[in-house]
């Protein structure tokens, strides 16, 4: 197809142009912006050097948040893939009312976040809602799932399960049911068990797709601030912040456009390098254990 | 969908640039009303009954005066529309649907209303207003915020400000709406903060002998914080309304990104507020140094982390709808905040109906004098004017007259009447006319409760020892820090004095940033407020 | 090899998911028929029995007083997303196209740079984009517009566009490109003729993803309008106040899920025919 | 109109696929390209084709520069090895849609496709889709759509390599007598299987490792294979290579003591030379040089047994099926009459004289 160099362009470039004229005005405002003062009561683009990056680095909240991001979305996307890849498992075969099944674990990915956060907000309720209300009924005591960080964390993890493990669903399920046969064949042909040839068949097939399945989710988790926002407000004191609620609370809310920006830069950088590492290494962990 | 001409949005744009910057031209891009014949005899009866079986069955009269139904239903505003901002459905984002869908059958204009969550209005407004942009004529927001409206708004022509409505709006609520010298605001709503108790086991001896035996004091209303606490506590825990569920003491607003700071101003007001002290409560007026981690505050934060023993569960989350289900459901023995809760209760449908009581914010048995750097040993009270909601209408905007015609409306006497017993509306009163027992007991409220209620509330107009909100530009950001470090110590992340040390540190840095001079300027007004009894 | 405990094993599984994934709903089911005193009296279940149903949320959602209209959101979000996502699996499936079958070198910049900038598009913050993106509409005089809020839907849909439409472009034999060649068709016949038709479960899974995310983007749409152009999620937020009406809250909730359950529907009859196969890899 | 190639070059990463390829393709001829796996004949049919670019050299058809005329407007029709049609179209659409492309009427669009379907059998399969065909009835389709447009240039990159041995003696008997009624076009047909390319080809070219290293009729490639390298190409088991002496009429075979004498060699100086000779012409007997038994494969009729004599490897192509077990010691016995002489280098100097007859024959 390299006699066709004329025609490339062709294909590529009107949505490479469209991305990058969209993106590319917000990115240097961004970049400008996070030079200047810009707030709430002098919203004007002058130049105080580096002094938000300054105050970046000793932006603890900011750092916290980063901290806990990695765990949050580390957590929650491994959770996702493990119940993703069980549930479609048992629902890709021999299994009745399989069309039901299927279409009910996907549902939940096509909610609004906002709008099911807001009804998780009043599940988690702790004097109104059925979780507490459940939970005493078999004799456990109210867990107060949004005033104490440690549970606030476990509610906010519950709501990204339910809200985006069918999105794992979804990438592994469609990867399973286009496997071909033939290995599967061969495994029964040599006696293999369920188990080994789930390792063995089974799990090395599917790991291009699951690379792809967790980095997509990790690059989506990242953004992680619409439950937070609904659900604790970053509360209990600041301990369910994310980078991306924290950078709402500075730059929209509070209107800390300059702040924000050098912020929102920092955080850019740091996960397109943490994305780029992490899926790479993914890629090597699956290839190897596909190897083995 | 309407696919707009784009020269012409931006031609208009222009314009309003042009009239914002050079007043003298705003005339001629005004659009006017005509006149038609009133829809409305004069003292029609007025009901909101045919608008859906939510609404009350109550009926009143059309007032007189310009803003009266039959006044506006001689204006023709057809081919206009006016564009209105409002908070979420449906505490004041409900009366401003219903009074834009009134005024658009009596006028024949259009009006059209998006309605936004309390933590996005701010930005939402300020946006376009600070990027020249026409977004809306009319926009209804928290009064605090006047600092960093004020630029934006057009002040309310005198025909407005000579109506009876008007006219008969308290002073404290006019001083509100004022800025630089010119009412920018439009009074729509009249806010503070009280207390409310269940009165049912306040007034039953079986409790009254309970809390004589655990305190060796009298069960009656707490006129102080400590014994708000004391009260609390020993309710907490108990099932006081015999429905098989625990009880609790006290319910407030400590959802962090909510109103928590509202909050913890009441509780910090007869600290902070000495009557003998002027010159400010949150700065010093003359060097604006932050007063926020001063002993009376610290004294505040400390009482509310205490007081954390006596909430329901999720307590320390709840935004102000959790404490108003909360209390409004017979869950909690006291609560204090806005009227909201107290209406909810009253509701006809609510299981505590008259079985609440309202009462002014629990003062202090000493409070701190910063000149003197030493609490003065005496009682003290003090009326916190906590932000209500207040409208006003955008400098830009092309559709003055109707913005205000709108604006004066839905403030009209029929229709504030009736707003007033609807609690989820969050219209609370703000005219001298409002303080009447007998109009809420012609709503079904007991007597007592009714004299009750408006003795704490026009008490509070009486009450010389007064604090107001912070009235400055970037008051949000000066109102987060706060939030964040009482967060900070509710959440036992750090001490409440290191917490508000901390504020007081973020308070200087927003001072800096946005300019000492212009803080202290527009501070100078709420200090004058204040100190002016 | 399987023991007879198995299936008890499976069901109980998947039933318990099933019972968490439809949880909520269940429970929206059921608030968005309680009132103010329903919901304050603590958790109840079961209409009738532990509490008198009224259609007060639902009423509040047609365009009742006490709510917001829906109708009118929900128009505006349809063709909001139709028109985003038609435009971006379009020039998303132009762009992977090239990106799958052409060879790109500039400086160091390869294909699969080029893939990661489009994807990449999705690590930003939306916090980032929002503000400039605000100036840059009123520059355009769009904000508060369809084609702005379109605009601004596209840059947020076309990585996805993109990622998905690359891999499965990439599972489609180059042979039939050559053949359409081969067989008279230029450059881009060949793709609208050949591969494009072959394409349908990709573009398919594209289309899902695109609606998904242009029918749940809340945060753009409510920055970037004012009154026009009220998006769904924006009618629902616009019901959380101070004081949250649950009930209505939770008909709305539902009424927003209702069309992408077609969505659901659709995507798993996909599935079932095993249309999908490499349409997501 | 023929199709000119000359001095065609492409390296991709290091590695030749194309090395100073020279050729004409003429009109009304069926070109067979022989070569084993990876020798470039799929690259040059995609340079033909247009679909591969190549480094240096020309290419002109009727004095038009083909290297510049675009893939769509080079009047070409290919056949792929893996059976490429387009899934999403009816066999009936398969076969229109080239012909759609080139404007043709409703009508005439039909007339061809039906004639072209019946003509590769599949005249009852119009409606049915490229995945509901067996891999035989795809490569049919396959076939029909490049007959129906009636092209100047028709390629087929080993059409037949997928199939099985039975459906591929079928198809290429079919083939035989579609191409011959091709008219002008130029044919170009690859393959690794010297009978496909002896039976089809009016010409034959052997490529190995990106060259063209000889072209000419069936007949002459095969009788007088121009290298070693071509020799073991075209024969099927490849011919016997190995290095010897040729001293006074007679050849010494390094690695074990066997003197034979040879008419057709006698006249030839003295010296090393390498000496091809095919499978059939070494037979087991009971006595002659012994060697140990490697491998044996049946196929059909014929058993082919390899013996190691010494280090050097012998093919023995023997009809019906015998009884020759892995490691078994055996006698060969050589026809001497039938040997060819090549030189060191591996050029051919001198071959047996061959009754054609046994050639086709096979």
């Amino acid at each position: 197809m390299d006699g066709l160099r004329r025609h490339k362009g062709m294909f590529l470039l009107p949505g490479l142009l469209t991305l990058f004229l969209i993106i590319i005005f917000p990115l240097l405002f961004t970049i400008r912006v996070s030079f200047s003062g810009w707030n709430v009561s002098n919203p004007r683009m002058d130049f105080i050097g580096g002094a938000n990056y300054t105050a970046m680095l000793h932006d603890s909240r900011f750092w916290a948040s980063i901290t806990r991001l990695i765990l949050l979305a580390g957590g929650t996307v491994l959770i996702q893939y493990i119940i993703g890849f069980g549930m479609a498992l048992l629902v890709w075969r021999e299994v009745r009312g399989r069309r039901f099944w299927r279409v009910l674990f996907l549902v939940p990915m096509m909610t609004t976040p906002v709008v099911m956060a807001a009804i998780w907000q009043t599940i988690f309720h702790e004097s109104l809602g059925p979780v507490n209300d459940l939970l005493g009924m078999v004799g456990l005591t109210n867990v107060p799932w949004l005033t104490e960080s440690g549970p606030a964390l476990v509610a906010l993890m519950t709501v990204e399960v339910w809200q985006w493990t069918p999105f794992m669903f979804l990438l592994l399920l469609a990867g399973l049911l286009s496997l071909p046969r033939e290995p599967f064949m061969a495994a029964a042909i040599d006696g293999a068990g369920t188990w080994r040839t789930f390792r063995k068949v089974t799990f090395p097939l599917m790991a291009p797709v699951s690379v792809a399945a967790v980095v997509i989710r990790l690059i989506e988790a990242s953004k992680l601030s619409d439950s937070v926002y609904v659900l604790t407000s970053g509360g209990p004191g600041s301990s369910t912040e994310t980078p991306g609620y924290y950078l709402y609370i500075q730059g929209l809310r509070d209107q800390q456009t300059g702040y924000s920006g050098a912020m929102s830069l920092a955080y850019l950088v740091l996960m397109i390098v943490t994305l780029t590492v992490v899926a790479a290494l993914l890629t090597r962990a699956f290839k190897l254990k596909g190897a083995s | 969908m309407r696919s707009r001409p784009y020269t012409r949005v931006v031609a208009v744009a222009a314009v309003a640039a042009l009239t914002a910057t050079a007043c003298t031209a705003q005339s001629e891009a005004q659009h006017k009303s005509k006149q038609k014949a009133a829809l409305f005899k004069p003292g029609s009866e007025i009901s909101y009954q045919k608008y859906g079986k939510s609404y009350p069955a109550t009926k009143v009269k059309d007032g007189p005066g310009p803003c009266s139904y039959e006044s506006i239903s001689r204006k023709d505003y057809s081919g206009q529309t006016l564009k209105i901002i409002s908070h979420a459905v449906p505490v004041i984002g409900e009366p401003t649907q219903l009074h834009a869908k009134q005024f658009e059958e009596i006028t024949g204009g259009k009006v059209e209303v998006v309605n936004v969550p309390f933590g996005e209005l701010h930005q939402k407004i300020l946006t376009p207003l600070q990027a020249g942009q026409p977004a809306y004529d009319v926009m209804f927001y928290p009064s605090l915020w006047i600092g960093d409206m004020a630029p934006y708004l057009a002040p309310v022509p005198e025909e407005y400000l000579n109506t009876p409505g008007m006219r008969d709006v308290t002073q404290s609520y006019m001083d509100v709406a004022t800025w630089d010298g010119k009412v920018v605001q439009y009074p729509v709503d009249g806010d503070r903060h009280y207390l409310k108790v269940r009165t049912d086991v306040l007034k039953d001896p079986k409790w009254q002998a309970e809390y004589k035996r655990a305190t060796g004091k009298d069960l009656k209303v707490p006129t102080t914080w400590a014994e708000y606490q004391e009260t609390a506590e020993v309710f907490s825990g108990k099932d006081f309304d015999g429905d098989g569920k625990k009880n609790y003491g006290s319910a407030e607003v400590t959802k962090r990104d909510d109103l928590t700071f509202s909050a913890f101003i009441s509780r910090a007001a007869p600290y902070v507020k000495n009557p003998k002290v002027k010159g400010g409560v949150f700065f010093d007026a003359e060097t604006m140094k932050p007063l926020i981690n001063t002993p009376g505050f610290v004294r505040a934060l400390e009482d509310m982390v205490k007081a954390k023993s006596t909430w329901a569960p999720g307590g320390a989350n709840f935004g102000l709808g959790d404490e108003i289900f909360s209390f409004g459901g017979g869950q909690t023995l006291m609560s204090y905040s806005w009227d909201d809760a107290f209406i909810q209760a009253q509701q006809p449908d609510s299981k505590i109906r008259n079985t609440v009581q309202a009462a002014p914010l629990p003062g202090s048995s000493e409070v701190y004098n910063r000149t003197t750097k030493a609490w003065d040993k005496k009682a003290n009270q003090a009326a916190y004017f906590t932000w209500g909601w207040t409208s006003a209408v955008a400098k830009a905007s092309s559709h003055q007259e109707m913005a205000f015609d709108y604006l004066c409306f839905f403030g009209n006497e029929a229709n504030t009447a009736l707003d007033l017993t609807i609690g989820r509306f969050g219209v609370n009163p703000y005219r001298m006319s409002h303080f009447d027992p007998a109009f809420w007991e012609k709503q079904g409220w007991d007597k007592d409760v009714a004299e009750a209620y408006v003795k704490t509330l026009s008490g509070m107009e009486e009450n010389p020892n007064r604090v107001f909100d912070l009235r400055v530009p970037g008051v949000n950001q000066y109102m987060s820090a706060l939030a964040n470090g009482v967060a900070a110590a509710l959440a036992g992340q750090e001490s409440p004095q290191r917490a508000l040390d901390g504020v007081a540190g973020e308070w200087a840095e927003i001072t800096d940033q946005i300019g000492k001079d212009k803080v202290r300027s527009a501070y100078r007004n709420v200090v004058a407020l204040e100190d002016k009894s | 090899m399987r023991s007879r405990l198995y299936p008890v094993f499976k069901y109980t599984v998947i039933a318990l998911w099933a019972c968490f994934v439809a949880g909520p709903f269940l429970w929206a089911m059921t608030t968005s028929f309680k009132n103010a005193n329903a919901v304050q009296g603590g958790a109840t279940y079961v209409p009738w029995v532990q509490y008198e149903p009224t259609l007060t949320g639902w009423r509040n959602i047609f365009g009742g007083a006490g709510g917001v209209d829906v109708i009118d959101p929900f128009i505006n979000s349809a063709v909001v997303t139709i028109a985003a996502s038609a435009i971006s699996l379009a020039l998303g499936s132009l762009a992977a196209y090239a990106l799958s079958r052409y060879r790109f070198r500039l400086g160091f910049i390869k294909n699969s740079d080029i893939v990661f900038f489009f994807v990449s598009q999705r690590i930003m913050p939306p916090v980032v984009l929002v503000i400039p993106f605000f100036y840059l509409l009123q520059w355009g005089g769009l904000l508060d517009t369809v084609p702005g809020l379109v605009i601004v839907t596209v840059a947020l849909l076309l990585p996805i566009a993109v990622w998905v439409m690359v891999d499965f472009f990439n599972g489609i034999p180059r042979e039939i490109d050559e053949m359409a060649m081969l067989d008279g068709c230029p450059p881009f016949q060949t793709f609208v003729r050949a591969i494009l038709p072959n394409s349908l479960p990709g573009l398919t899974v594209a289309a899902m993803f695109c609606a998904v995310f242009g029918w749940n983007d809340f945060f753009f749409a409510f920055r970037l309008t004012f009154t026009e152009v009220q998006t769904l999620p924006q009618a629902v937020v616009a019901l959380n106040s101070s004081i949250p009406p649950w009930w209505t809250l939770s008909a709305a909730a539902l009424f927003g899920v209702a069309p992408l359950i077609l969505l659901a529907l659709w995507v798993e009859r996909l599935l079932s025919k095993g249309n999908l196969s490499g349409a997501v890899r | 109109m023929n199709l000119n190639a000359t001095d065609l070059c492409l390296t991709v990463d290091g590695v030749d696929h194309l090395r100073n390829v020279t050729a004409t393709f003429r009109p009304g001829r069926l070109h067979t390209v022989i070569g084993r796996t990876m020798a470039g004949k799929t690259t040059l049919l995609r340079a033909l084709a247009g679909l591969q670019q190549v480094d240096s050299g020309s290419l002109t058809r009727a004095g038009e520069d083909f290297l510049k005329t675009p893939v769509w407007r080079r009047d070409t029709a290919m056949v792929y090895q893996q059976f490429i049609n387009y899934p999403h179209l009816t066999v009936f659409a398969n076969v229109a849609f080239p012909l759609k492309r080139a404007g043709l009427s409703r009508d005439e669009i039909r007339r061809r496709v039906r004639h072209s379907l019946a003509s590769v059998g599949l005249t009852d399969f119009e409606k049915r889709r490229p995945s509901q065909l067996s891999g035989g009835q795809q490569q049919r389709v396959a076939m029909a759509r490049a007959l129906a447009r009636g092209t100047g240039i028709l390629l087929l990159d080993e059409p037949l390599a997928n199939l099985d041995y039975k459906l591929r003696e079928q198809l290429r008997d079919e083939f035989k007598a579609l191409f011959s009624d091709q008219g002008d076009t130029i044919v170009v047909y690859t393959t690794t299987e010297p009978a496909e390319a002896m039976m089809l080809g009016d010409v034959v070219l052997v490529m190995h490792e990106g060259r063209i290293v000889q072209t000419g009729t069936p007949q002459e490639v095969f009788e007088r294979p121009a290298t070693t390298t071509v020799a073991s190409i075209i024969n099927d088991p490849p011919m016997n290579i190995f290095a010897g002496r040729l001293e006074g009429g007679q050849v010494t075979v390094a690695g074990f003591e066997a003197t034979h004498i040879s008419a057709h060699l006698a006249d030839l100086p003295d010296g090393a030379y390498m000496f091809g000779l095919r499978a059939t012409d070494v037979s087991l007997a009971a006595g002659g040089v012994e060697g140990e038994v490697t491998f044996v494969e049946i196929s059909g009729s014929e058993t082919f047994v390899h013996v190691a004599v010494g280090e050097i490897p012998f093919v023995v192509q023997i009809e019906g099926i015998h009884d020759v077990a892995l490691g078994d010691l055996v006698k060969l016995r050589f026809r001497p009459d039938r040997l060819f002489a090549f030189d060191e280098q591996g050029a051919l100097v001198r071959t047996p004289s061959y009754d054609l007859a046994s050639v086709e024959g096979r």
